[in-house]
């Protein structure tokens, strides 16, 4: 996972691997929790430009970043989600509470 | 009407999560002797990843044993079981149910079962505790004229 | 020096060529967790293809029985044995030889444990005629530091 | 297997598939033994370009090929065998009779 800081923005934007399966979110968690502790963002987004597969790993992932970032007041968004994966997060009903973004954002970055 | 068996394989790895790539490739690549779309095999994968994920975090939370899979291809379907000789499942109903799940602690979201049954044609799960699970699944793979 | 195992898968499949992609991309999705090299990658593949064929085409040759495959992964290397309860090799020495073939009038080419015995670093073959045939072969995959 | 003629030169040109194992190989031989019955063709050139795995029953069709184009006063040449393909080759010694060619035919169709 590639993460990314936007420093003025208080933006992090962690760059999902190509599989999210079980054994790979547990290193991504890990990782994810180390960032978000250490800058305190307030807007957190997941970036799964890169994702080909996911099962609902992937969404135990989403929902546990979720709690995290909110407990500190801060945003979770997603990024460059694809139909297969959104027809996983629309099941455990999550589409609802966190926000799919589309926009590209490499106009607003200032790492 | 009785469906003719076409071909057939087995398979058995350790219950350790970095086999759960494995186990889902090689699923993927028996299922594609049927020409199955590759929304049918992204489908099979997912489905195949969740089955073997449980086997490996539910019914051997605490050691390592033995997840078996076995698939059977016939003309126009592939069943797929996976099973394994761990815990079990008390309440199978109450396991299906989507956003059930009895380790909120490890991050699981609940939705294995919810998910197969999507994916999948039809989703058997057999289980007695202390001695194992089974779960069966069925796909469809419709013929593409081409 | 005693080698420690890290994980061990086991398959077996029907003799039915269809399955020799399956089997190879099946072991080679496995001994990709040692981090091997697209080189050693493919050198795997062409090996398991080979013995999975010979299962095929000479321990089966009018019927369709079973063939079995085990792969075990060391810290830095992997050992695959693929077997079958076929007819069996009468001269193994002969068999190993290039160009030997029992099987001409198929285009085989007699290349098959000549290649095993290339690509791998260890080539074993065991046979008894009437009880079948069982080949070992080990790979040293190499730690690349990136 | 795409199969082409370039009936003023009486050159027979196949491109094999993806997977040249034993499965594969028996379906292109058969194809390919009929081409060349009917065609009657003064060269044969393979073409390697797609291959992506070959094991020995790459080697085996090669043969069979030579043998049968030989047999008529035909010639048997490989274009675009990679370095992986070429070692497989070799160790069958089979490219002491039978020539690889580099040049791209191209230039020189006429279908
Ligand atoms: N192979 C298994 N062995 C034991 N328990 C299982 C097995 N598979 C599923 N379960 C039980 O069923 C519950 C629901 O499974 P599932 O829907 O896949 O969600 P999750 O895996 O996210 O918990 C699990 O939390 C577990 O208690
Ligand atoms: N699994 C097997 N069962 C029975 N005979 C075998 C087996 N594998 C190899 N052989 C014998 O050994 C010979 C040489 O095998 P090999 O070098 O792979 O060449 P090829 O498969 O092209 O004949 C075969 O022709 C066959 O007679």
């Amino acid at each position: 996972m590639n993460v990314k800081h936007f420093i003025e923005d208080k933006i992090l934007l962690f760059e999902m691997t190509e599989e999210l399966d079980h054994h790979n979110t547990e290193k991504i968690r890990d990782r994810a929790d180390y960032e978000i502790q250490r800058f305190m963002p307030k807007r957190v987004i997941m970036d799964f430009f890169r994702v080909k597969f996911m099962d609902s790993a992937g969404i135990g992932l989403v929902i546990g970043r979720y709690k995290q970032v909110s407990a500190m007041g801060g945003r979770l968004e997603l990024l460059n989600v694809s139909d297969k994966i959104k027809k996983i997060f629309e099941m455990a009903g999550i589409l609802k509470i966190i926000p799919i973004i589309d926009v590209s954002l490499e106009s607003q970055r200032k790492e | 009407m009785i469906k003719s068996k076409k071909n057939e394989m087995k398979m058995e790895f350790d219950s350790k999560s970095n086999n759960e790539a494995f186990a889902r490739i090689s699923v993927a690549a028996f299922a594609s002797q049927l020409d199955p779309t590759i929304e049918e095999i992204a489908d099979i994968k997912t489905s195949v990843s969740e089955a073997v994920t449980n086997s490996i975090i539910h019914a051997y939370p605490n050691r390592t044993g033995l997840v078996k899979i076995r698939a059977i291809l016939y003309e126009d379907e592939v069943e797929i079981e996976v099973s394994d000789n761990g815990e079990g499942i008390e309440n199978i109903d109450e396991a299906k149910e989507p956003l059930f799940t009895t380790k909120c602690n490890l991050e699981r979201s609940g939705m294995g079962f919810t998910i197969m049954e999507n994916f999948m044609d039809n989703l058997k799960v057999e289980s007695i505790v202390g001695l194992g699970t089974k779960v069966t699944m069925t796909k469809k793979i419709k013929k593409v004229h081409n």
